[in-house]
């Protein structure tokens, strides 16, 4: 076995001359990949109210409440809901979004939010209404 | 005054950093490494990883805090010299996550000891670690 | 200094950056004992899963650990569908094996890091971690998230693979594949280096055997295990082929040097599925409720052999899930190591098996330190801690 | 007028205010470059490029809790850093940067102070040694015996090396080998195994990597330090900074020819030649690992001494020879 | 080593001592044995089939019953044998003469379900965190955890 001193010496003396793998994150902003699982967002327009997403939760990060019956003219009965998610609890597994059956559009999405730091747990929990 | 504001303004450039884990996946722990590696480089604001808690100013947990290790982490904190902070990385650390209800979780670093800064995530991505640290300090540097 | 004392290390000891704790009966700079007392990290994770249904287990049981989340994920998965009686289509089966060396490769790498870090290289430490940081982003890129990827499902994987993105991830591998030659020279010639690590963490072939060691750490014991020959899954064996690593050093350097070979294995493995993916689903349907039965799961994590024990009783939570990752498979032989071992070499000699112990963490070792064998309550060894940091200056 | 250029000596070059400045600045640079050398930024922010690093980090410690132990031993745990930096700080005043003649001798510059500094720069790895052993903690003890054993294995080859240019320059006052090597820079190769050895062993006397072997981390966690904290912690890493520049200062004069030329060149030489010296130190540390402890002491007792005695040798042949 | 070549050989080695044999899956079988028959049936895998790796021990309550799942491998084959004892003073015997490798394993089945193990040398109660009510084995069935108020928020 060869025993070279300092196999790394130029290697490390190159770095001296190259810029510096460093991001100068939080004052250049860097970008995410399409996918990043952020924020549970719900849209209370879509959501029908079946409960999958708080069944399915891992975390129980996610309370559906009904918030309202109204009879439309044509005798339908139209519910509406709204939903807490606790940020501090979510586990950003996106499964409420894959079990939501809203048509044609997912009533939650998680979107590419994660600068999520708070001091309090409270600013935590969202409410969508 | 001037005498103040030096000091308040050399705790804010210097926070070192104890980590702890109380029971976590590793998940965020490595990503709080991460975030001391060079793409990251947390040392830009001054922060080192210390070893001892004497030394520390920042107690950095991740976990949800198993039965076994909540003595642990009081005895820790006790023994950091004040003033010390405690930030809590990571939805488990926050509040126990997935973990909520299992017999031997307390579920969250503030069933045990107080927390001042919240970083959820699941990993709380090495930036997401970056930006809750930029914040405490502004907040400190603030108030 | 002949004298024997008993060096506690951890739970916050930092070469553990996972809470664990070892006894050490340490005279002078040598071990002449070593015992060890998990228990740190034990989260009730198997009584949980019981409680939860199969949806939320595989999430809960990604969460065993950060490394391999995947590996517990897949291992889930596959004897679930193994019970169900389903089958992923081919291209899920590719996707799933990808996820599996990727993972290999972010573990590796950060292993060789942490390696390094412990005998006090840092700037290794650094560079390696600089570079696993391209694997990061392939993964966060496939998957959305950089640790627990939630990839896998019953019946397939979550999300599927497009053309740009087979193509970022085949310059990303073949970036890696030219780096790595350089850290295996490092790792296997740097003086200081090797004068570390050559000849430390003895583990004789038989004894790898006998001690049922796993992963890396028995390959690097000459023993040919590995569950993707043994028993074959998500494609290897029939699909997609590969190459065991095997060495005959049985110590830390040839550890490092199975691990650094296993990469350039998994490069080649990846560009092999990303050249041949075949079209179609990545999924199929699940049923929710999973039918009478129990199986047996095994995967090949970074490290080592995972098993997951599944039964099932037709409703839609488990009846019982056991999960044992490898650490825990790794600790007799590195209790055997460490005896006889210097002071110094205690990080590298863990390090060497890579524990991870928020799987494994399961057991308490309660040894009374004054010799004799009784256990105590919490109260009493609490008081006892106590009284024990106060001797030595740290107040409770 | 003397006593104002005491006053001036004392506390402003190379005395209190100079050491403590320049040492922090050091401290910078090598971080900075230790991170470079790592591919990454470093302080950043803290002031100019995160010039003012160090001192916040000091200010920092100064301003917080600082506890003491019930176990340790009291009075020794409180006054061993004091000394300490007491210690390197006489050490910085017998540097030559004011003797820019060598016909005066004064109480900084006297023949043999080249061993009152010698003696002066082990001083504090003493200190260490009782800081750990006051502590009363387990990590801390180990580090404490630790730190001996790193002290006997570097000790003799580092005094073996500062005597070859001793030697070779027929003198034991730092001002005049400093001098001689001034008026004959052709002599300065001939010693430069024993300034290999002679960085190596300040490398080991600061506990850098790969000696850190005392502050091993990973084993021991804080090492001698695990039990200070605040004001005294705070001395301690000023007592490593102010060790740095006076070590180095002091292998810059034997070895590096001094600094010529006056005031304001000298000074400017001191700094181009310490942090000459600084960048060495921090590559070293940059590609190495930490060796075992009794590898050290092998790696010192059959390499490093007798290079430096073989050097020694060299240099007395080549002296007979000399005109 | 075929399926079939696994059977007979057991069959023939361990005569009449198999209670059940099942192989519900490629590469996956499980044999119950009678608690007496345990480390026979351990030796037989070992010497006589190759069973040379002990993968894990599960534990397990089967309601009227506690049962151990010795999860052995090879090439090829994960074979589980099955060990039943019954509730009131569950005990099995080690298998560390077999195979030294299961000690973590055993005191871990000791803890989780509370089976005692006959002839381990270390069997101090060990799992769980310190000061874990004796007699109490969080995988029994019968015991639930009932989530304290106020400690999770
Ligand atoms: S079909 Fe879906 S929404 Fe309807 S009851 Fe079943 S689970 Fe609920
Ligand atoms: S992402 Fe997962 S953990 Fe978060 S709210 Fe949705 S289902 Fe719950
Ligand atoms: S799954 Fe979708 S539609 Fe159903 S309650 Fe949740 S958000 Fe609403
Ligand atoms: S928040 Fe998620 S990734 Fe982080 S430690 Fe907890 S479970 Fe692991
Ligand atoms: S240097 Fe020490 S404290 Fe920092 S990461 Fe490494 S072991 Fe942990
Ligand atoms: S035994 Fe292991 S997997 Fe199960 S809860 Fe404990 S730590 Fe988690
Ligand atoms: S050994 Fe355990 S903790 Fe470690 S990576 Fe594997 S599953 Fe995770
Ligand atoms: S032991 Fe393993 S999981 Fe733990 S920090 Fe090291 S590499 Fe990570």
């Amino acid at each position: 076995m060869s025993l070279r001193l300092g196999a790394m010496l130029p290697e490390v003396f190159r770095h001296l001359f190259k810029r510096p793998a460093t991001v100068l994150y939080p004052f250049e902003k860097n970008t995410v990949p399409a996918r990043l699982r952020g924020r549970p967002v719900m849209d209370p327009d879509k959501c029908i109210g079946c409960r999958m997403c708080e069944r399915d939760c891992p975390a129980e990060a996610i309370e559906v409440t009904q918030e309202s019956e109204t009879r439309t003219d044509d005798g339908k009965v139209k519910r509406r809901f709204s939903m807490v998610v606790y940020v501090d609890r979510c586990a950003h597994c996106g499964q409420c979004e894959e079990i939501c059956p809203a048509k044609p559009d997912k009533a939650i999405k998680l979107n590419e939010f994660f600068e999520e730091a708070a001091f309090d747990r409270g600013a935590l929990k969202i409410v969508y209404k | 005054m001037a005498l103040e504001k030096l000091v308040k303004w050399s705790r804010v450039s210097s926070p070192w950093l104890l980590h702890f884990n109380s029971g976590s996946c590793n998940g965020c722990d490595i990503e709080i490494v991460a975030a001391l590696m060079p793409r990251y480089d947390l040392e830009r604001f001054g922060a080192l990883l210390k070893a001892s808690p004497r030394h520390a100013d920042v107690l950095v947990c991740t976990g949800p805090v198993t039965r076994q290790q909540a003595d642990r982490l009081k005895r820790i904190y006790d023994q950091m010299a004040e003033p010390k902070f405690v930030v809590a990385v990571g939805s488990c650390a926050c509040s126990g996550e997935v973990f909520r209800g299992l017999y031997n979780c307390m579920g969250g670093i503030d069933s045990v000891i107080p927390v001042n800064a919240y970083i959820p995530g699941c990993a709380a991505r090495p930036d997401a670690i970056l930006d809750g640290v930029a914040k405490l300090l502004a907040a400190l540097k603030k108030g | 200094m002949s004298e024997t004392f008993v060096l506690p290390v951890g739970p916050q000891h930092p070469a553990l950056k996972e809470p664990t704790s070892f006894r050490f009966k340490v005279d002078g700079e040598y071990i002449v004992d070593a015992d060890l007392r998990l228990g740190y990290n034990h989260r009730g994770m198997e009584k949980g899963c019981e409680a939860r249904t199969y949806v939320q287990d595989i999430y809960l049981l990604e969460r065993v650990c950060g490394i391999c989340s995947n590996a517990h994920m897949t291992c889930f998965a596959q004897g679930v569908e193994r019970l169900m009686g389903i089958e992923p289509p081919p291209r899920g089966v590719f996707i799933r094996c990808l996820m599996g060396e990727l993972e290999r490769i972010h573990s590796h790498l950060l292993w060789l890091g942490v390696a390094g870090h412990e005998i006090g290289f840092d700037t290794f430490f650094m560079y390696t971690w600089r570079d696993r940081e391209v694997v990061m982003d392939l993964l966060e890129m496939v998957s959305g998230n950089r640790v627990n990827y939630g990839m896998q499902t019953f019946g397939g994987v979550r999300r599927d693979l497009d053309g740009m993105q087979i193509k970022t991830l085949l310059e990303g591998i073949a970036a890696l594949k030219a780096r790595t030659p350089y850290y295996l020279n490092l790792g296997a010639t740097e003086p200081t280096m090797v004068a570390r690590i050559a000849g430390v963490g003895k583990l004789p072939r038989e004894k790898a055997i006998e001690l049922t060691a796993a992963g890396p750490t028995t390959r690097a014991s000459g023993v040919d295990f590995d569950v993707r020959k043994d028993d074959p899954y998500a494609g290897f064996g029939d699909l997609i082929p590969f190459t065991i690593v095997t060495d005959n050093g049985c110590d830390v350097l040839a550890r490092v040097v199975v691990r650094a070979k296993e990469m350039m294995a998994s490069y080649d493995i990846m560009e092999f599925i990303l050249r041949n993916l075949p079209a179609g689903e990545v999924r199929t349907k699940a049923p929710r409720k999973v039918p009478e039965g129990e199986t047996v799961s095994r995967v090949e994590a970074q490290r080592g052999e995972l098993i997951h024990y599944i039964r099932a009783n037709g409703t839609d939570k488990p009846d019982r899930v056991k999960v044992r990752a490898p650490t825990l498979a790794n600790w007799p032989s590195t209790l055997y190591m460490l005896r006889g071992a210097y002071l110094a070499d205690i990080p590298i000699i863990m390090a060497a098996i890579d524990p991870c112990l928020s799987c494994t963490d399961r057991m308490a070792v309660i040894s009374d330190v004054r010799g004799g064998e009784k256990v105590w309550d919490w109260e009493t060894l609490r008081q006892y801690g106590i009284e024990f940091h106060r001797r030595r200056g740290i107040r409770p | 007028m003397d006593l104002l250029k005491v006053a001036l000596y004392l506390l402003v070059y190379p005395g209190l205010l100079f050491l403590f400045v320049y040492s922090t600045f050091v401290e910078w640079v090598d971080r900075k470059l230790y991170a470079r050398f790592q591919h990454r930024r470093g302080p950043l922010y803290t002031g100019r490029a995160g010039l003012l690093q160090p001192i916040a980090d000091f200010v920092k410690l100064m301003a917080k809790e600082d506890i003491v132990p019930s176990s340790a031993d009291k009075p020794l745990f409180n006054a061993v850093p004091v000394l300490a930096l007491a210690a390197v700080l006489t050490s910085g005043l017998l540097l030559p940067v004011w003797h820019f003649t060598t016909g005066i001798v004064s109480a900084t510059s006297f023949p043999g102070d080249i061993i009152v500094m010698a003696y002066l720069l082990s001083l504090p790895t003493f200190a260490y040694f009782l800081a750990g052993w006051a502590s009363a903690s387990m990590y801390a003890s180990i580090g404490a015996v630790r730190v001996l054993t790193l002290l006997f294995s570097y000790e003799v080859p580092m005094f073996l090396a500062i005597l070859s240019p001793a030697v070779m320059a027929g003198s034991w006052r730092m001002a005049e080998i400093a001098r001689f090597y001034q008026l004959h820079p052709g002599y300065l190769p001939v010693n430069i195994i024993a300034f290999a050895v002679a960085i190596l062993a300040l490398q080991a006397k600061l506990e850098r990597l790969p000696f850190d072997i005392p502050e091993a981390e990973t084993e021991l966690v804080g090492g001698t330090f695990t039990e200070y904290s605040g004001r005294k912690l705070a001395l301690f890493r000023l007592l490593t900074d102010v060790q740095m520049v006076t070590g180095a200062g002091f292998l810059a004069t034997l070895f590096l020819a001094g600094f010529p030329g006056g005031l304001v060149p000298g000074f400017l030489w001191f700094i181009a030649k310490t942090l000459f010296i600084v960048l060495i130190l921090s590559a070293i540390r940059a590609v190495t690992a930490r060796i075992r402890i009794d590898q050290m002491v092998n790696f010192s007792w059959s390499y490093l001494a007798p290079a430096a005695l073989l050097q020694l040798v060299a240099v007395i042949i080549v002296k007979g020879y000399l005109p | 080593m075929t399926v079939d070549n696994i059977k007979t050989t057991l069959e023939q080695s361990l005569p009449g001592k198999i209670i059940e044999l099942t192989h519900p899956s490629a590469r996956v079988m499980f044999l119950h044995v009678a608690k007496a028959d345990l480390v026979a049936a351990c030796t037989v895998l070992r010497d006589q089939l190759g069973f040379y790796h002990l993968s894990t021990i599960t534990g397990r309550d089967t309601g009227d019953k506690l049962e151990a799942l010795y999860h052995f491998a090879r090439s090829g084959m994960t074979l589980t044998v099955r060990a039943q004892t019954e509730r009131s003073r569950p005990s099995l015997p080690t298998i560390i003469g077999v195979y030294p490798g299961a000690t973590f394993y055993e005191r871990e089945v000791h803890d989780m379900v509370g089976i005692v193990i006959d002839g381990h040398p270390d069997l101090r109660p060990l799992v769980l965190p310190e000061g874990w009510p004796d007699g109490i084995h969080p995988l029994r069935k019968d015991w639930q955890y009932n989530r304290e108020e106020g400690v999770i928020k």
